[in-house]
């Protein structure tokens, strides 16, 4: 008999491309976010199952969670703009002059080439040879951590993680010098149902955020899952209008957005002082610097997550108003 | 003897969760279909969540399914009830 | 015992795909939001028995998680959608 | 039947109709999301490299790898969103 974990695994995977396949072949572009969010949900379940509990962390609180609400917010924005709430957003999109017939071919025909290079290359791999497993495993007891993906991220590929760190700084960056103005949406009524929840939730979610956050060091968990639900909880704020980001508030949000460059850099610069390699921390204070940074990196990932949700640069436009004329 | 009750309150769980499903799909209208998938959900992942803390056995690992349980339990109930005034409010306006 | 929990995996998994069906035939919002529920509560039941199964504490921390996040996503469903209908 | 197997094959599935969705979809929003389905489709492949029979443990650097990629999607997705929104406007204008 087949073992049923197989059943489940061959089910997830089947569902997994078929949510992909509906995803983009959906009309209704709502129903296009709600699936695109489930398979989000299932891919990270599939990554559980290949034991990869961190990266399905990452997954469901960035890549569906933030991602998604992202989703959602443009599209609503897009239907604003048009004035036809209730209508498709494809809509404005649909007068676009038809692709040639060929065009589509050629597209088609080159994406089927790559995806079957990808799969040769796939099934030409050897089969499991040795990775850096043994390498990491070797190096741990160096690192100061116990968890080795926390080891490879804060101590020996450090400098991925400060690029990436700079990456989410140019991303915030950009997206201020794209959209600027103040909202002037209404505050939605959100009854006493959700204060109540809102009050008893919010709380529970910081300290979740931060669990991760700690727990990092020795099991699955760290600083950008940690971010990204502390995200949430400003996710949360925004949506229900409980905080409207002001311009006087620039500043500090500026100063929480390079709060973790700013950290992992230092660190990194005054490791190197001491004679030794950036990143070489010494290994009595391997554990407390790799938490200062994590600590640092995980305020500054939340409040450019969600600053990246809100969007636009909150500023008075000078010449609003007076384009009536 | 745990390990069996634990089996039995999951399977038990299971049903729920394939009734609420039902529900979902056949009911219909959208009220109906809340009133089946929140009830049989709740009740279902608690089954669920009793039947693993059971089989679980250590004190960290029940106390973590009694924080995700209860958080569920809150979550759902709120935004089930979110759901609902936004559908009423949906209805209401296509009257008036 | 791995096995039985493999098929509650499946009849749990299944019951996620079925209400996909709701997805897709709508009509309104709600429907599908409430379609979203149904995957946040079933995901984490299936994330408590995978730990069960896989023997890995950590993925209780992952169905709190999920947890937390369908309930934020199903916020901004609500909340957007009722801004987008005024 | 392993599950590299399994899910290697539904990595380059995804991986393929996610690329064909980025250079054919019409809508611009379709399209963000298909490059997001092709960096899942990315992240299935370096996960299932990175999978080892279940004594073994999985190897921690590619799951690093994915992790990056993760926030670095998110943030040029963001960037992308902003884009589509502005521009949306831009149009919005134009036609008044």
């Amino acid at each position: 008999m087949i073992d049923p974990l197989v059943i489940f695994d061959l089910l997830l995977a089947l569902g997994i491309v078929a949510l992909a396949v509906a995803a983009l072949a959906t009309r209704e572009s709502f129903a296009m976010i709600v699936v695109f969010i489930v398979f989000g949900l299932v891919s990270a379940l599939a990554w559980v199952r290949l034991s990869a509990p961190d990266v399905a962390l990452a997954e469901a609180a960035i890549g569906t969670g933030v991602t998604g609400a992202l989703l959602l917010k443009t599209l609503h924005h897009l239907r604003c703009a048009t004035g036809q709430p209730g209508q498709n957003a494809t809509q404005a999109q649909i007068s676009a002059p038809p692709v040639p017939v060929g065009v589509t071919l050629a597209n088609a025909a080159f994406c089927g080439l790559i995806t079957l290079g990808l799969a040769v290359a796939f099934l030409g791999a050897p089969a499991a040879g040795p990775g850096f497993e043994g390498l990491v495993a070797q190096a741990m007891p160096q690192s100061g951590v116990e968890h080795p993906v926390t080891a490879v991220l804060l101590n020996f590929r450090a400098y991925d993680t400060l690029m990436e760190v700079v990456v989410l700084l140019a991303a915030v960056i950009a997206v201020w010098q794209i959209e600027r103005g103040l909202s002037d949406a209404p505050a939605p009524v959100m009854g006493e149902v959700w204060q109540g929840f809102a009050r008893l939730a919010l709380p529970a979610i910081v300290v979740v955020g931060t669990y991760l956050l700690w727990v990092g060091a020795e099991a699955p968990g760290g600083a950008f899952q940690g971010g990204a639900v502390l995200a949430a909880v400003g996710l949360l704020l925004l949506l229900t209008r409980a905080y409207v980001p002001q311009p006087a508030h620039r500043g500090i949000a500026r100063g929480a957005f390079v709060l973790g460059t700013a950290a992992f850099a230092l660190v990194a610069l005054l490791v190197a002082s001491g004679g030794r390699v950036a990143f070489e921390y010494p290994l009595a204070h391997a554990k407390t610097l790799i938490l200062l940074i994590e600590g640092m990196v995980t305020l500054s990932i939340a409040v450019t997550l969600a600053a990246l949700f809100h969007g636009r640069e909150p500023m008075a436009l000078k010449h609003e108003g007076k384009d009536d004329t | 003897m745990l390990e069996l009750l634990g089996a039995g309150l999951i399977g038990l769980g299971a049903v729920f969760f394939v009734a609420g499903t039902v529900g979902l799909l056949r009911f219909p209208d959208v009220f109906c279909r809340l009133h089946a998938l929140t009830k049989a959900d709740g009740l279902g992942l608690a089954l669920i969540a009793l039947g693993v803390a059971l089989q679980a056995g250590t004190g960290g690992a029940v106390f973590r399914i009694a924080l995700i349980w209860g958080f569920v339990a809150l979550a759902s109930a709120t935004c089930g009830h979110l759901i609902a005034r936004h559908a009423r409010q949906m209805a209401g306006g296509r009257h008036d | 015992m791995t096995n039985f929990l493999s098929l509650i995996l499946i009849v749990l998994l299944l019951s996620i795909f079925a209400g996909l069906i709701r997805v897709f035939r709508g009509p309104a919002p709600a429907e599908r939001m409430l379609a979203a529920q149904l995957f946040g509560t079933a995901s984490v039941a299936i994330l408590l028995v995978l730990s069960q199964v896989m023997q890995m504490q950590a993925l209780l921390d992952v169905a709190l998680v999920f947890a937390l996040l369908g309930a934020v996503t199903l916020v901004a469903f609500v909340v957007l959608a009722e801004r987008g209908a005024r | 039947m392993t599950p590299d197997m399994i899910y290697g094959a539904a990595g380059i599935a995804v991986f393929g109709i996610g690329l064909v969705g980025a250079l054919c979809a019409q809508d611009r929003l379709r399209r963000v999301l298909a490059l997001k389905l092709c960096s899942v489709g990315a992240g299935f492949l370096l996960l299932v490299g990175a999978w080892r029979e279940p004594p073994g443990t999985p190897d921690p650097v590619p799951h690093a790898l994915v992790i990056t990629g993760i926030v670095v999607m998110v943030s040029a997705t963001a960037v992308a969103l902003a884009l589509i929104r502005r521009l949306h406007s831009l149009e919005a204008e134009d036609e008044r």
